[in-house]
């Protein structure tokens, strides 16, 4: 298991190294002068062109890459143009915010969106079944920043239940930090909930047509016994596997979250760095998304591995 | 009667490998592992073994659906290892396959004519359509299918119908040998009779000769000429049918034969009971690779290994002691009567002559 | 079999069919089973012989089935055969089934010792040391070696003749009265397939339990059955002892069917086949479900045959039978 | 072989080609039709936009800006004056097209690259799925954003951004379907034949890969609409004084309070749409896939 | 007052209320950049400097310099010496001393630091020179009018010179200055945290323990913030929401107009785009200017809030030249200009717009005005990025940009008009308009400058190198709990006399 971790640790750098060089190039190609930004509304030449030299912008795009990527290797992600701050230290301002949101999210969607799914493939065909797709769909179909407009308009503004905006780390009061984050964690994971619940669905079809589902109905164990532990026990390695996946969709998913309801994170970190043309900062965000999704992508093969006899003892 | 030699493999190896990659240690699976075999003109030729033998491996080298690791095959006396465009291309073409699974071997979104004309558009690309067309309903007629199936697509014909387009398909480029393998054995009892018949009747109309791989012996004995015997990736056993099946000499044909129930009542049955299952191809028993199932294994059979040896004309074995078993022990398919009634063998021979009469 | 032991398992006029479709998959089937009897359901795919065994289990889809009819009496105790829950009291207890598929019958997620407990426990109660023992004794008598390292062990570890010994083992360990064993072998090889049957009549030599066996290889059934019905179409067509059946078969479908085996031994000549197709359920021939694929059909046969006695326990369903006098007198 | 659903399947004849059995299918399928029937309000309503009876979408009135919806404007008027219902209608257009165009991007560069990969393995195999998995390592809107970004705030270009970003998706769907196509029975009874690799790619291998490639990327459309929405709600899609429903949206959100309206109608028009592409995605799903009966 | 009840409020029970440390709580529209007075460019830079930073001088709300950390100052008579009294008894929040030699250290700062944005600012002082503990001379090369203005902004902002030696180029992490509030935190994007600092010289006018800032760049959700109590000051409260905002019992609205103005800059003379009907003729401009009616764009996007505009200062600036007033929409008018220079099918005009929804939303009133008089506007959007890079290297037609103002005339002008000015990106040039302004910058006596710049006025209402449209207003929503706001034209907010009644 370690070995096979550690393998896929290896196979994992030369995809970061791509990824690396992808932002690296894309930052470049964007268009605009975060120097012109940042010299100031006088835009003095002067000032310009010591910033260009200052951060290294005069330099061929190679040497750049090679001093930017020989940075990250020894964890100096640069500095972002904008606030002067380390983008390391940035990003471990971030990460707990983003953390918070994705899991809050997450929870919301297993908690929904597994044992509806569950239900709805015990009861497929039924009123239920059909009733738990509609929901579920309708939770894809909605565009999330649209649901946060309108969540922020009903429930902060004419009902004054929640804050509308804003983020309280849980260390200095944890029931407003929850609070705060209801709302958006509840946007993020509508559409987290319907994946999850479609996936659960289609697995636990699958699995309730397999023969040992047949075998453990056939030893007369009760049918509630049957679903949980003989069914959903193997249905449980594919959802598992792509809560992992969702990952992916979650950082996505909270750009724009954190962009409507204000939440520090990451993904109003990125976005405003794009505007800005904050490089280090981008690249910095981007790379560290995307060996998050490796990793994630690595808890779930560990989680395949883990809820996988057959893989487990070879 | 000794006819030219068509199909020839000659040392054949194929070693898949699996699982290997970053400082994982790759797990090779001795599929097909040293077989030699003659295949002649005109004959029906079975391979016969359990599942994971490697008979199907076998078989997609002769036809060069896959590359030998090692060996070679000869058709025709010919190399067919470095055929490449038209000459692979007649080979194609003298030389087809039938495939096991008549569901999956039929691509679902062609129409039965154009599977049937595909090849005679490869092999024959000088006939018109309308040629086409003809030849085509020509072959579904000669498998015993109607011209207007053409325009239909494998899913709605049963598994029977479909193995009768496959072997339409087959027939189409006018080959000389056809490799099955395992044709039959998807099919239900009665429609596998069908089939069995009328591969037969191809056979003899177009002058073919077959190559058949099979793991249901009685299969074998009913459509064979001669059989070879797998176990683990090599031929045990090699002959006559009709002389191999009477009278086996190696043990594992000997307990493969008495393993098969006979669908007669009250058969005794002299078993030769094996112990557990064919070994993993990947680590295959030095030595004999049959002696950890051998009853009559000795330490000889567990250090060396057994060469083919000629026991009867035209038939052999690779078993150091397989003089000895066949004067120790009898053959082990009883021959008897059918064990039927006198009023039932009327109903039979009833049955049998109406169902000639339909023409069937 | 004599009559005054009552039947372990009587089934009367079975019939039920899928919900959306009015012909019926399994029409008006009767069968009996006597202690230490095994009884061979044979026939091709189709013919309802799976189907009734799931039905005896309670196990059909309640709601893609309808069960028109039928009764199944069991040790004395009679169940509607539409009653799904009275019948899956019995299951796994004193009715035990196997599949044809060891390699996806056992649950992949969990420890083979774990799987056969939960049999025991879910129907005997006690402790889990004291079903373990009790698994590991199971374990055993199907002949499986180094059982107690067994019981740790995943199915994937298992090559697939120990996998239907486990499931074998796993449908004896509550003793049960009746075993249904649909095509245990048919996934196996012609060598693991002898080991397999040899053990099933072993064990039912021992405890005296009754089995039913389906089946599609007339070889097999002619190797353990005591008593064999041949289905057709959802009908039992022909029924008697193994003996009256291979001996002297009478139904043009039980002939067809065995003309069609090609043999180990004996002449080799052409097969004789059953022309056609199997008829499917939208299109079910009135009267006899035969006549369309039988060489002797005639226009009587649009009536339902009934499934008359020929001679002691056999019956067969034909207007015509026995064939040799009535076809060649009429 | 003992399938209780065995004698409904076996051996049936069932009528006509794969095509129409699908058809059938898929016409029975009540969501699907649900799905089929929203999709085309809202092609129709675009494409009859310019004749149907609507006023000006970017016709301004300085009397009536941001008043409620009334007789003159159902749906009231926008920011500047403008009729709401009108740029709702125009404004699918942008977001239809968004979500086929960029689609039809993806497709155009996943599939090809996604047989490349998975029929002819090694090389082209190694470096196609590395640089795929790369991308997909980043996530999809934030690639779109930046893409977007770099090609400057347009219609054009979200869609260019939004199909770029979604094309990995499409070569690896493809890559995997064509590894699973090439290891069936029919395709290797291809090679038997002796068919040359061209036919075997166009008859055997991408009949059947598309339809799974389809339904991905009929949910893809649903998703892309919701992407062009989502940068032009960040103000990188379609440009003023044009409509689209995202850039509607992200005007509105600052009059939430004096004009709900202007937030609302958007946000239904891109649930429906989206909802009716999922539904027709599954929907296909549904009638493609040969187990489901 | 009654605060709306929050979900927060009931969970948290009593612990809401209590003898706490008050905090006072502004919602700004963004984030701040860096928090260093001699590198920081951004508007909400300069709101979080005003409570952390003192100045050397200050500005009423009616734009008169007044004594801050210099307490007076005096000018030689040739103005080229600036003498300046410092306040004694002032410390940095490090506990350092404030006196001449920090004032020297500041300004030589200010010029030679290489990442200073500052240098231009300071660009006339040639010398310093510490007369005393708390007296300063400052020399300058010649007169320079905006100096003392300067000072009344970043560039007169003191910090203290043993933190600012220690961090180098770094101070804006963690910046020392003198103000009523020091630095305690920042979580960029979220929130700067200043805590009050006990010595400092005026602290009885500071009425909370702490400050926070919150950037929320969403209107709506800086607005929502405010009524649902969260917060107690906004900055720039839209225009769109002034009505709700007033009709609100528990919410006051403050509000002034800007230094700045907003308007669109074409590009006459500044590279090869510069060739277009508009950018080489002024009748254009002038067709274009008169097409639009300036009352009826204010009364479209700002609800009549913000100050219509023709000029670089506000109608209500003292420098604003009442003889050319705001002009009457006339698009007979336009159209006659049009055609009498020959462009009688009409023009086209592309203007490039920031993509974010005001400058949207005022360009598209102007499209739609400006068809009208035939003039076709296409507007092309560009990241605020983008567009001042194509904006300073001439790749562009028009552009929609603005200027947020300096509290001196000259810095609302000079550089955008004079030949070859800093940010003379319409690259106009006109050596008339250059002596005038010039002389405007050199001259210290009030009504003299007046004067040239009405000269200057006269001239660019005829070339139009920008065509002004509006002159933003500030507003901020306050809890009616805020007591003692002052609004100012520069949108700081200055919280000496605020305070909460909770």
């Amino acid at each position: 298991m370690l070995a096979f971790i550690g393998r896929r640790l290896l196979v994992a750098i030369p995809t970061i190294l791509l990824i690396s060089v992808f932002v690296f190039l894309l930052q470049q190609l964007l268009p605009g002068d975060p120097i012109l930004a940042m010299a100031g509304e006088e835009r003095d030449p002067a000032t310009i062109e010591f910033l260009r030299e200052k951060y290294g912008l005069n330099d061929p795009l190679p040497v750049q890459y090679f001093k930017w990527i020989g940075g990250v290797i020894q964890g100096d992600l640069g500095i972002s143009l904008r606030t002067n701050q380390p983008v390391s230290e940035l990003l471990l301002q971030k990460l707990p915010v983003t953390i918070q949101l994705a899991v809050m999210a997450l929870i919301f969607a297993v908690v929904i969106g597994v044992p509806a799914g569950i239900l709805s493939a015990v009861k497929k065909g039924t009123v239920v079944d059909y009733a738990a797709n509609v929901v579920a769909l309708s939770g894809l179909s909605i565009p999330n920043f649209w649901l946060g407009i309108m969540l922020i308009l009903l429930v902060s503004v004419k009902w004054g239940l929640l804050p509308a905006s804003g983020y309280t780390p849980p260390g200095e009061d944890l029931v407003r930090s929850i609070t705060t984050m209801l709302m958006p964690a509840f946007v993020l994971g509508t559409a987290l909930a319907a994946t999850l619940m479609r996936h659960t669905r289609s697995a636990m079809l699958g699995v309730l047509k397999s023969d040992y589902v047949r075998t453990a109905r056939a030893k007369g164990l009760y049918e509630r016994r049957v679903i949980l532990r003989h069914a959903f026990r193997n249905a449980l390695v594919p959802i598992v596997t792509l809560t992992a996946l969702l990952f992916g969709e979650l950082v996505a998913g909270a750009v724009l979250t954190e962009q409507i309801f204000t939440i520090p994170g990451f993904g109003k970190l990125v976005v405003d760095a794009v505007f800005n043309r904050d490089y280090a900062v981008v690249q910095g965000i981007v790379l560290c998304t995307a060996v998050g999704f490796i990793v994630m992508n690595l808890l779930a093969d560990a989680a395949y591995f883990a809820l996988n006899p057959r893989l487990r003892k070879s | 009667m000794m006819r030219e030699t068509i199909l020839e493999a000659v040392n054949l190896r194929k070693h898949f490998r699996s699982g290997g990659g970053l400082g994982r240690t790759a797990n090779t699976v001795r599929a097909v592992d040293g077989v030699s075999l003659e295949v002649h003109r005109g004959e029906t030729f079975a391979i016969v073994g359990e599942s994971g033998c490697g008979k199907s491996t076998l078989a997609r080298l002769l036809m060069r659906l896959l590359d030998p690791t090692e060996g070679d095959v000869l058709f025709d006396g010919r190399s067919i290892a470095g055929l490449r465009g038209r000459t692979l291309r007649d080979l194609r073409r003298d030389m087809q396959f039938v495939f096991q699974d008549p569901f999956s071997s039929l691509n679902p979104r062609m129409t039965v004519g154009k599977l049937v004309g595909e090849p005679l558009e490869t092999h024959s690309p000088e006939l018109s359509a309308r040629e086409r067309r003809a030849k085509v309903a020509e072959l579904l007629g000669r498998v015993g299918l109607r011209p207007e199936h053409a325009g239909r697509y494998p899913h709605e014909f049963s598994g029977g119908q479909r193995q009768r387009i496959g072997i339409a398909r087959a027939l189409a480029s006018g080959p000389r040998l056809i490799i099955g393998d395992e044709p039959v054995s998807a099919l239900d009892v009665s429609v596998q009779a069908q089939v069995i018949n009328r591969l037969h009747d191809l056979k003899e109309e177009f002058d073919l000769t077959l190559v058949i791989i099979a793991h249901d012996l009685a299969v074998i004995r009913h459509m064979s000429d001669r059989v070879a015997v797998m176990y683990l990736g090599q031929i045990v056993e090699t002959g006559p049918s009709e002389q191999v099946f009477a009278n086996p000499r190696h043990p594992y044909t000997r307990a493969l034969l008495s393993a098969v129930p006979e669908p007669v009542y009250g058969r005794a049955h002299d078993r030769m009971a094996l112990k557990g299952e064919t070994p993993s191809p990947s680590a295959p028993p030095d030595g004999c690779r049959f002696h950890t199932r051998c009853p009559f294994a000795t330490e000889e059979c567990r250090k060396r290994v057994p060469e083919m040896r000629e026991m009867a004309p035209g038939q052999g074995a690779a078993c150091h002691h397989a003089e000895k078993i066949a004067a120790e022990h009898g053959s082990p398919v009883a021959v008897t009567g059918s064990g039927r009634s006198e009023g039932a063998e009327r109903r039979f021979a009833m049955y049998a002559e109406a169902i000639a009469d339909r023409g069937a | 079999m004599t009559e005054t032991a009552p039947p372990l398992l009587e089934i009367e006029g079975l019939t039920f069919g899928f919900r959306n479709q009015s012909a019926n998959l399994v029409d008006g089937v009767s069968l009996t089973l006597g202690r230490n009897e095994t009884l061979c359901i044979v026939g091709e795919s189709g013919c309802g012989k799976s189907v009734t065994a799931l039905s005896l289990m309670g196990l059909l889809p309640p709601d893609a089935v309808r069960i028109d009819s039928g009764t199944v009496t069991f040790e004395g105790e009679t169940i509607d055969a539409g009653d799904f829950a009275r019948l899956s009291r019995l299951r796994g207890d004193r009715m035990a089934m196997i599949f044809q598929e060891p390699m996806t019958s056992l649950n992949p997620a969990f420890r083979i010792g774990n799987q056969i407990t939960e049999a025991v426990r879910h129907h005997r109660g006690g402790t889990e040391a004291e079903a373990r023992e009790r698994a590991l004794e199971a374990l055993e008598k199907v002949g499986i070696p180094a059982a107690r390292q067994r019981l740790d062990e995943y199915p994937h570890q298992l090559s697939g003749g120990m996998r239907q010994r486990v499931m074998i083992a796993m449908a004896l360990v509550n003793d049960p009265s009746v075993l249904i064993a649909d095509e245990p072998t048919t996934a196996l090889d012609v060598t693991v397939q002898a080991q397999i049957l040899d053990l099933i009549a072993d064990l039912q030599t021992r405890s005296g339990m009754g089995a039913i066996l389906i089946t599609h290889d007339l070889g097999v059934v002619a190797q353990v059955a005591t008593r064999v019905a041949v289905m057709y179409a959802g009908r039992i067509v022909e029924i008697g002892t193994a003996q009256e059946i291979f001996e002297d078969p009478q139904h043009p479908y039980t002939i067809g069917l065995m003309s069609s085996v090609p043999r180990l031994t004996g002449p080799r000549q052409r097969l004789s086949t059953v022309p056609g197709l199997v008829p499917t359920p939208d299109g079910m021939p009135e009267g006899c479900r035969f006549s369309t694929r039988c060489p002797f059909a005639r226009p009587t046969c649009r009536e339902v045959p009934k499934l008359a006695p020929v001679a002691g326990e056999h019956h067969v369903a034909c207007h015509y039978a026995p064939l040799e006098t009535r076809l060649e007198a009429g | 072989m003992a399938h209780v659903s065995d004698p409904a399947t076996a051996d049936s004849v069932l009528d006509a080609k794969p095509e129409n059995r699908v058809w059938k299918k898929f016409r029975s399928h009540r969501s699907a039709m649900l799905g089929v029937f929203l999709v085309a309000f809202f092609v129709i309503i675009a494409v009859a936009a310019p004749i149907l009876p609507i006023q000006d979408p970017t016709a301004t009135s300085w009397s009536a800006v941001r008043a409620a919806p009334s007789a003159a404007h159902p749906f009231g008027t926008d920011e500047i004056g403008r009729d709401v219902l009108s740029r709702l209608i125009w404004g699918a257009q942008a977001s239809l097209m968004a979500g086929v165009v960029s689609v039809a991007i993806a497709l155009c560069f996943g599939v090809p690259l996604g047989i490349a990969a998975g029929y002819f393995g090694g090389w082209t195999d190694t470096v196609i799925s590395r640089c795929t998995e790369a991308l997909l390592a980043a996530p999809f809107l934030i690639l779109a954003i930046a893409l977007a970004a770099f090609l400057g705030p347009s219609l054009g270009n979200a869609m260019i951004a939004i199909g770029l970003s979604a094309t990995p998706i499409f070569i690896r769907l493809t890559r995997g379907q064509v590894i699973a196509v090439a290891a069936e029975d029919y395709v290797e009874s291809a090679h038997a034949i002796g068919l040359p690799t061209r036919k075997i790619l166009t008859r055997y291998i991408f009949p059947n890969v598309l339809p799974p490639v389809l339904v991905q990327a009929t949910l893809t459309v649903a998703t892309a609409i919701i992407a062009e929405a989502s940068l032009s709600f960040l103000g990188l899609g379609q440009q003023p004084p044009a409509p689209s429903w995202g850039s509607m949206l992200n005007t509105a959100k600052n009059f939430l309070n004096q004009a709900p309206w202007m937030a609302l109608w958007p946000g239904i028009a891109i649930f429906l749409v989206v909802l009716g592409f999922n539904l027709l995605g599954d929907g296909l799903r549904d009638a493609l896939d040969p187990r489901e009966t | 007052m009654l605060r709306k009840l929050s979900l927060t409020a009931i969970l948290l029970g009593a612990t809401a209320v209590g003898a706490q440390a008050q905090d006072l709580r502004i919602a700004l529209q963004s984030d701040a950049d860096v928090l260093d007075p001699d590198q920081s460019r951004t508007f909400v830079g300069r709101i979080v400097y005003t409570a952390l930073c003192d100045k050397l001088v200050d500005i009423t709300p009616e734009l008169d310099l007044i004594p801050q950390l210099a307490t007076d100052w005096s000018w030689n008579d040739d103005q080229t010496e600036l003498t300046m009294q410092l306040r004694e008894g002032v410390t940095f929040h490090d506990g350092e001393p404030f006196n001449a030699e920090a004032v020297a250290y500041n300004i030589n700062r200010s010029q030679t630091l290489e990442e200073s944005r500052r240098k231009s600012e300071v660009a006339s002082i040639t010398g310093t020179e510490v007369t005393g503990e708390y007296e300063i001379k400052i020399s300058l090369a010649q007169p320079d009018a905006t100096l003392l203005a300067q000072f009344a902004d970043r560039a007169g902002m003191m910090i203290s010179p043993a933190a600012a030696e220690e961090a180098g180029a770094d101070f804006g992490l963690n910046p020392v200055c003198s103000g009523p509030f020091a630095f305690d935190n920042r979580v960029a994007q979220d929130r700067i945290v200043l805590t009050k600092f006990d010595d400092y010289w005026n602290a009885d006018e500071i009425n909370f323990d702490s400050v926070t800032y919150l950037p929320i760049p969403d209107n709506t959700v800086r607005f929502a913030n405010l009524q649902s109590g969260d917060v107690d000051i906004i900055d720039r409260l839209a225009a769109t929401d002034l009505e709700q905002a007033e009709s609100a019992s528990d919410i006051e609205v403050a509000s002034a107009v800007s230094l700045g103005y907003q308007g669109m800059t074409i590009n006459v003379g500044n590279g090869d785009r510069a060739d277009s009907p508009i950018g080489e003729n002024p009748a254009v401009r002038q067709a274009l200017s008169l097409a639009i009616d300036r009352n009826a764009l204010n009364q479209v996007v700002f609800n009549g809030a913000f100050a219509p505009g023709n000029q670089s200062f506000p109608p209500n600036s003292p420098w604003y030249d009442q003889d050319h007033p705001i002009p009457e929409r006339d698009v007979e008018a336009a159209k006659a200009l049009l055609a009498e220079a020959g462009f009688e099918d009409g023009v086209t005009v592309e203007v490039q717009a920031p993509n974010s929804p005001v400058p949207q939303q005022v360009m598209q009133v102007v499209q739609a005005m400006a068809a009208e008089a035939g003039i076709t506007i296409e507007i092309t959007s560009k990241e605020f990025a983008t567009m001042l890079q194509d904006q300073s290297a001439g790749d562009y037609m028009a552009s929609q940009v603005g200027w947020s103002g300096r509290v001196d005339p000259d810095g609302n002008i000079h550089q955008f008009m004079t030949t070859g000015g800093g940010i003379n990106d319409s690259g106009y040039s006109n050596p008339e308009v250059d002596e005038l302004l010039n002389n405007a910058r050199t001259t210290t006596d009030t009504a003299e400058r007046k004067q040239y710049y009405d000269q200057a006025r006269d001239i660019l209402v005829e070339d139009l190198p920008i065509i002004y449209l509006y002159h933003q207003t500030w507003i901020w929503g306050l809890r009616d709990a805020v007591s003692g706001f002052t609004p100012y034209p520069d949108g700081m907010i200055r919280l000496e006399g605020v305070s909460l009644e909770d």
